[in-house]
């Protein structure tokens, strides 16, 4: 896909996401599920970047979303560091760790890449728990519950003033978008279609493997971690919960359904996936059922995810 | 200006070469020949980076021990594989353009790509998918994405296998064309002797990863030990 | 049409890792709920329940629910049985219908007494896990035993009721001179115990306390420790209430005790009332009583009563006021919540102290003040030679 | 032995084959020529049942076999010798070896067709143990002839045997082929350089651009200046 | 000779081994369907656990659901092992079939079972309920042996696991059969060129692979229960000890499943049990630092 046809696909989707809220802004349950769509945007685009251009079988973007979370959170509450500072401080951090992840899995094949990676998502959430969290004000199995809003120039963001919290949301997840964007469609994306297609024919060419890889990783967490980090301050708690299984099976579905590798589908994805899930709510626990055979069906009838509906034709001609 | 000296590489028990040292001079075109399983290609394989060795590789005064091959390539030498290697969902024109993004050091020059395309007459194909092409189509993708690096040489794995007479002829000129025209030192490994001792200078046989034989093509193909092991009577005689 | 119901929002997990409890919660509440629609409905409304499945509590899922039912469906209140360890409480402290959780957790409290006025509408309905944790210990060392020795084994979970709760044991039984040989901390879904019981064999504790929410654990460590027993009596705190424990475990588990916080002794009642609605519970689901299921019950129907004594569902201030000045009168006598809306142990909602016999829960004591259950016998576990 | 008619295939929507018709005749061989990348390896996967789109006409011994299974084929004796190898790459040169002997009619022979094998390729014989993917490129291409013959197969479809064969070799592997089809084997040769074409081909096909552009006898292929030109220079 | 406490130390590093044994034995059970499945396929099956739920469950419906109990484990076996291969059979002509036929298929394949796990999970959760069901045990009863206890029922699981895994490694190593599934897992096309029905291999295996996870299942069922939640977990588990083995290597999950038996036994020990996951992926860790393809991975 051009780089014009994404922008405008992204134009339209956040488009339609800013003037929902004329529609909407005072139901505080769908504004709700709008920002969750914007958050689950930007870790879904991470995860597909890292995933379906990079080629990483990336299994932490869960952990790095909560590591930032967590970083963002405890430098608020045990640091009294304001919020505008402490998200891209736990930006920093997060893609420090994606860095210090990385490093080992340059050397692994895929299937070894996700297990270490998603190692760090399985130690993650004891360590939180344990002692060490605790010492670090992690809060423990508690969680974190007393995480402060966002406040810039005096002015509170928090869902008590819903509206403009959801812009906020909005432009952090159209900025996040965006990079991702530029970067897919810089020569790094195609550094990254190079290194996937033909490593060896890549390195002859003058690309570097390690830096490339080592670079999506720490752009990938750090994106992850800010928009955990200001997941964190919006909803003002945060539990070790996440870790669960539930909600990183939920983030491969939006970029299953959105297209992997088929930016901007990961964002469609987001929000098709919340929504429907949040539509599909009243099945209660047939929900998952559903849901699961969804999936199945979506793989089989729609290879290449809602994206490719748009680029099918391409795309078939090519895998042929 | 590419010296091997004392090179040496162990596959387990199997020394695939033996302490092997030549000399490739600035402008020539250097043929590497011998049996299967000789060495060639991991000759090949040694100078730009892609196993660890023992002995010393240098390049215009730069050693290139220990170097990753991202940096040997952007050191000024390029190469092609003996089994194509493309780059399956980019197409040709991007294929060269990270060639001269990633590879020439200077940044992507699209005056350079386009200079290439037209002189390796990639123009009609210049938008499809390399996935597309055929066999030469793919050899030419190779060769042009490694002149897009802007290379001091260039190292052809086997070009010609799998070609017909006519193309052949044509591969050699755009070979020649390469040499003189941009002034490119050219190392080739080949198997068909009439490409050897038409188009290079000096011709390096090798078997067992030893060298036996670096000569004049002329004197190197008349060799009894080449022969004998290598070229084969029945061969010899029909050329 | 819609008016012509009274919306209840009942948040609890339909799936995930916690749905086993959830389920038990809904027992209760839905008993409750067609109870009083069998009646002729509240205020001669209808109620109507309005579920959410609340998943394994994350942060944005405890916040969606608040917003889908205070927010969208302006439910008249919440029951939601175990919640989340206070989340829920600033989640649904944004709205003003009475909400009843079952967090068991000093963390909930804390957040609740940061802005009591603010959070006026947030009822826990269980003591928090130090004080049930001291009624277990009040309980152990009440039991008609000579222990042999004064050595404990303390097992608990890595979250904040497993640590809360062991942190009391702990501290209680040293105050009473106990020596605590081991204290082990494990984390859910730890089914394979060879090492630890190892441990115990050769410490030979008198007590071995076990506070792990979750029926598997429970299930496997007594299986295991069947195998080769050592002369301890076994506690197993709140993980005895999970219906799977004795289901799976049947006479094999008897002897073993355990506690159930804001509950109903069953299957005999301390009174006929009590009797009643016990009997009605097992003739509705033709199983025992599990942890939650009359709490939740009783919960329903004292916010009902306070609808009723208001007259409006709506008019949040008047029930919440009500509810938390007068309290219920339960099937045990009246409850009433504590100042931070905490429900205590009380007479009218005690913490029960049981113990496994015939493969069956029976009541051993009720706490406060810890007395011994009517006509209760206390057995020497099989095991015990 | 085999009548193609009017063989159409496809790659995605892109056409390949327009309209082939071949016939080999038994215990002959057949060669095709033609440019780089007209659809010769195309036609060999499509006898071979390695070409998801396809219509027209393959007959082999007097049943259609277009569609069939490419190892049901096997089973009816024919084998193909693909052009890029197909190796088992984390298996040892022997187990590829052994694998060619997979199919039922091939199991009695594996021993002698082993021996035979390895006195053709001693380089197979030395690294019987080395995994595949690890052979230099000369060395996998011989191990794919190796593992096609050990087919036993009646019919063999060869595409490009001797690409990257030290000249030596190839000598011997065209001298291999003949014997082999002396010994009753009929034989359909994809390749480009072959000395001596008149010694080997009973008849010679031209491709270009995925049509026949030439169908006689190596005499007749001689005989036409364009064609020596153009396939047979070397 | 010793002191007493000495001995005592002894007893207790041998019950921390036997201990280390018995998990790794579990282990093992767990990972020989998916090193099969791996090995072959090479696609990642999410869903892994939930067969392995699914062996538990349809041992429980016979048992209780249909209440054919007295017919024991035998009876069991005979009518769960068959309905789990053609359930294996069916799905990957259903779903992975059509799949490998894509580009970039392995994700497709990944992506697929994903939401098979998520379906086959609320399902069960739907079907069965929330609760843990529990079968009876294979054989009741311990062995004594001085201090040290073991229990048939882990006797028989330590036997069994070993067994079923040494089996599918001489199935693979020495048989045709054998030869053919690795090359279909290591060439499709080139599996097809010699005469090797891919089709019907890349079915059987898969089928293969359900059956013994299901049997996996069973027999772990009867020591612990069935979970409906609990097949994202075991996948985690079985997919850290193929991966730790070398995945694909069969006879590497089997070290691979005794060594972290061994180290979760000791750090439980040592440090307390919370300690075992973080050992455990520590161990992950500094393995595939120093051999990226597992401890007998053959690499690619
Ligand atoms: N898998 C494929 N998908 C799409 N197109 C293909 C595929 N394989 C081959 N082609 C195209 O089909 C045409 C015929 O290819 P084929 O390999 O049959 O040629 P060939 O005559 O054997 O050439 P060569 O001498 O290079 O082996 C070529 O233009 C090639 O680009
Ligand atoms: N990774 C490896 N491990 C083990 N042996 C190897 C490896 N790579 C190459 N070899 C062996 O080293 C020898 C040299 O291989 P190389 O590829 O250099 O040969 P070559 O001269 O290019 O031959 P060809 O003309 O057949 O391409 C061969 O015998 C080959 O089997
Ligand atoms: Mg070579
Ligand atoms: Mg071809």
């Amino acid at each position: 896909m051009r780089l014009k046809q994404m922008a405008i696909i992204i134009g339209v989707l956040y488009g339609i996401m800013a003037i929902l809220p004329v529609f909407v802004g005072d139901t505080r349950f769908i504004m709700n599920i709008l920002v969750m769509c914007l958050i689950w945007a930007v870790v879904a685009s991470c995860w597909d970047l890292i995933m379906g251009f990079a080629g990483i079988f990336s299994f932490g973007q869960v952990a790095f979303f909560v590591m930032g979370a967590y970083c963002s959170g405890i430098l608020a509450i045990e640091h009294g560091v304001p919020p505008v500072f402490a998200i891209p401080l736990a930006g920093v951090f997060t893609g420090a760790m994606g860095v210090l992840v990385g490093l080992p899995c340059l050397r692994l094949a895929g299937p070894y890449v996700a297990l270490v990676t998603f190692g760090v998502h399985m130690a993650l959430q004891p360590v939180l728990r344990g002692k060490i969290g605790l010492a670090m004000g992690s809060g423990g199995s508690v969680g974190l519950l007393t995480i402060p809003p966002v406040n810039i120039f005096g002015y509170t963001f928090s869902s008590a003033n819903m509206v403009p919290t959801f812009y906020l949301t909005l432009l952090l997840s159209l900025a996040c978008v965006l990079v991702i964007m530029f970067v897919i469609k810089s020569y790094w994306g195609v550094a990254f279609l190079a290194l996937k297609d033909s490593p060896d024919f890549a390195m002859s060419l003058g690309i570097s493997a390690f830096k490339y890889k080592l670079m999506v990783f720490a752009l990938t967490s750090f994106l992850t971690g800010i928009i955990g980090a200001y997941y964190g301050h919006f909803y003002g708690v945060l539990s070790f919960r996440m870790l669960d299984l539930d909600l990183f099976s939920i983030l491969m579905v939006m970029m299953l359904v959105g297209g992997l590798g088929h930016f901007p589908g990961a964002v469609f994805g987001a929000f098709i996936v919340v929504a429907g899930s949040e539509m599909m709510a009243p099945l209660g626990a047939y929900r998952a059922v559903v849901m699961g055979a969804l999936v199945v069906i979506l793989v089989l009838v729609l290879p290449n995810g809602v994206m490719g509906l748009f680029t099918g034709k391409q795309d078939r001609a090519e895998a042929g | 200006m590419l010296a091997l000296k004392n090179v040496t590489k162990k596959f387990g028990e199997l020394i695939a070469v033996n302490d092997l040292s030549f000399t490739v001079e600035q402008g020539q075109i250097f043929g590497i020949a011998g049996p299967n399983g000789a060495g060639k290609s991991t000759v090949y394989n040694l100078i730009t980076g892609f196993y660890p060795y023992e002995g010393e590789i240098v390049f215009n005064g730069k050693n290139l021990s220990g170097m990753p091959p991202y940096k040997i390539a952007r050191a000024g030498i390029a190469r092609t594989f003996q089994i194509p290697q493309i780059f399956p969902s980019l197409t040709v024109d991007t294929s060269l353009n990270v060639g001269s993004r990633f590879g020439s050091g200077t940044g992507l020059d699209p005056a350079h790509v386009d200079k290439i395309i037209e002189f390796l007459e990639l123009s009609e194909d210049r938008f499809t998918k390399t996935n597309k092409l055929n066999l030469m189509g793919k050899k030419k993708l190779m060769i042009g994405a490694a002149l897009a690096t802007k290379p001091g040489i260039l190292m052809l794995d086997e070009p010609m296998a799998g070609s017909n007479a006519r193309e052949i002829k044509a591969l050699m000129d755009l070979i020649l064309r390469i040499n003189q025209e941009m002034g490119l030192t050219i190392i080739i490994i080949e198997h068909f002797m009439k490409v050897l001792t038409e188009l290079t200078q000096e011709l390096l046989i090798i078997e067992s990863g030893s060298m036996i034989c670096c000569d004049s093509p002329e004197k190197a193909t008349r060799d009894p030990k080449v022969i004998e092991s290598y070229i084969g009577d029945a061969y010899a005689e029909n050329n | 049409m819609a008016a012509e119901t009274i919306p209840v929002g009942v948040p609890i997990p339909m799936t995930g890792w916690a749905a086993g409890s959830g389920a038990d919660y809904f027992k209760g509440i839905k008993m409750a709920i067609d109870e009083i629609n069998g009646a002729g409905g509240l205020l001669d409304k209808q109620i109507e329940i309005i579920r959410f499945d609340s998943k394994g509590f994350e942060p944005e899922v405890v916040m969606q629910a608040a917003d889908y039912l205070c927010g969208q469906k302006k439910v008249a209140s919440i029951h939601a049985g175990w919640a989340g360890w206070g989340q829920d409480v600033r989640a649904y402290g944004k709205y003003d219908a009475p909400f009843f959780a079952d967090d068991g957790s000093q963390a909930a409290v804390n957040i609740f007494k940061e802005d009591p006025a603010k959070y006026y509408n947030i009822y826990q309905t269980t003591d928090v896990g130090v004080e049930q944790a001291k009624s277990m210990f009040r309980a152990l060392m009440a039991l008609p035993y000579k222990y042999p020795n004064k050595k404990v084994v303390i097992i608990n979970t890595d979250d904040s009721w497993g640590i809360e709760v062991g942190d009391t044991l702990n501290k209680s039984f040293k105050e009473k001179g106990w020596k605590v040989a081991k204290r082990e901390t494990v984390p859910y879904g730890t089914n394979e115990w060879g090492i630890l019981l190892s441990q115990i064999r050769r410490i030979k504790p008198a007590i071995i306390h076990i506070e792990i929410p979750s029926g598997q654990e429970n299930i496997t460590f007594i299986k295991q420790f069947l195998k080769k027993p050592s002369n301890s009596i076994i506690s197993l705190g709140w993980g005895i209430t999970p219906r799977e424990v004795v289901d799976a475990l049947g006479k094999s588990a008897d002897g073993i005790v355990g506690e159930m916080p804001s509950g109903l002794p069953g299957p005999k009642a301390p009174n006929e009332k009590g009797q009643a609605w016990v009997d009605k519970f097992i003739s509705l689901y033709k199983h025992q009583v599990p942890a939650g299921a009359w709490i939740a019950y009783t919960a329903v129907k004292a916010w009902a009563n306070a609808v009723v004594q208001v007259g409006d569902a709506y008019d949040f201030k008047k029930v919440n006021a009500y509810l938390s000045k007068n309290g219920y009168e339960g099937e045990m006598g009246s409850i009433k919540w504590d100042k931070d809306n905490v429900l205590r142990a009380q007479a009218g909602a005690p913490v029960v102290h049981y113990q496994v016999q015939n493969g069956e829960l029976a009541p051993i004591f009720t706490d406060p003040p810890l007395t011994p259950y009517k006509g209760s016998t206390f057995i020497k576990p099989p095991w015990i030679k | 032995m085999l009548k193609i008619t009017n063989l159409n295939a496809w790659y995605g929507e892109a056409q390949v084959l327009k309209q082939v018709n071949v016939s080999v005749d038994q215990g002959d061989v057949v060669v095709m020529l033609g440019p780089n990348g007209h659809g010769k390896t195309t036609l060999l996967k499509a006898i071979c049942g390695l070409v998801e789109k396809t219509d027209g006409d393959i007959v082999y011994q007097g049943s259609s076999i277009n569609g069939l299974a490419t190892e049901k084929l096997v089973n009816m004796g024919v084998a193909y010798i693909a052009e890029n190898r197909e190796l088992f790459p984390y298996m040892t040169v022997l187990e590829n070896l052994k694998l060619g002997a997979y199919a039922k009619a091939a199991r009695p022979y594996e021993k002698e067709n082993l021996e035979k094998i390895f006195e053709l390729f001693p380089r197979l014989k030395e690294r019987r143990s080395q995994m595949a993917s690890t052979m230099s490129g000369g060395e996998a291409k011989m191990l794919a002839v190796a593992r096609g013959l050990m087919s036993n197969a009646q019919f063999l479809c060869i595409d490009e045997p001797s690409l990257g064969l030290q000249p030596s070799l190839r000598m011997e592997l065209f001298s291999t082929i003949s014997e082999i089809n002396r010994q009753g084997k009929t034989i359909f040769l994809v390749e480009q350089n072959i000395p001596h074409i008149s010694d080997l081909a009973d008849k010679i096909y031209v491709m270009e651009e995925g049509r026949i552009s030439f169908e006689g006898s190596s005499e007749d292929a001689l005989g036409n200046e364009h064609l020596k030109e153009i396939f047979l220079g070397m | 000779m010793f002191s007493e406490d000495t001995i005592l130390l002894f007893y207790e590093i041998t019950d921390v081994i036997i201990a280390g044994l018995s998990t790794g034995s579990v282990y093992a059970l767990m990972a020989v369907g998916m090193t099969l499945v791996y090995g072959v396929t090479k696609a990642f099956n999410f869903a892994y656990g939930d067969f392995f739920n699914m062996g538990g469950y349809l041992a429980w419906m016979i048992m209780f659901g249909l209440g054919l109990e007295f017919g024991g484990y035998p009876l069991v076996m005979i009518l769960v092992l068959p309905i789990l291969f053609i359930v294996g059979y069916a799905l990957e002509k259903l779903l992975v079939a059509p799949l490998r036929k894509r580009e970039d298929w392995e994700n497709k394949v990944m992506m697929m079972t994903l939401g098979l796990a998520l379906f086959l999970t609320s399902l069960y959760m739907v079907v069965f309920g929330v609760r843990m069901k529990s079968l009876p045990p294979i054989l009741e009863g311990t062995l004594e042996v001085g201090q040290l206890v073991f229990a048939y029922q882990d006797i028989m699981i330590f036997v069994m696991s070993i067994s079923s895994i040494l089996a599918l490694g001489w199935v693979l190593n020495n048989t045709r059969v054998g030869l053919a599934v690795r090359a279909v897992a290591q060439n499709p096309v080139g599996a097809t060129i010699v005469g090797i029905p891919k089709e019907k291999i890349f079915a059987t295996t898969f089928a293969i692979s359900t059956v013994m996870v299901g049997f996996g299942g069973i027999l772990l069922s009867q020591k612990w229960f069935i979970n409906p939640n609990s097949g994202g977990i075991i996948m985690v588990k079985a997919w850290v000890v193929t991966a730790l083995g070398g995945m694909g290597s069969i006879r590497g999950g089997l070290f691979a499943a005794f060594i972290i038996g061994m180290l979760e036994a000791f750090v439980g020990w040592f440090f307390g049990m919370s300690y075992s996951m973080i050992a455990l992926f520590g161990l992950l860790l500094a393995t595939l630092v120093f051999r990226p393809q597992g401890l007998m991975g053959k690499g690619e």
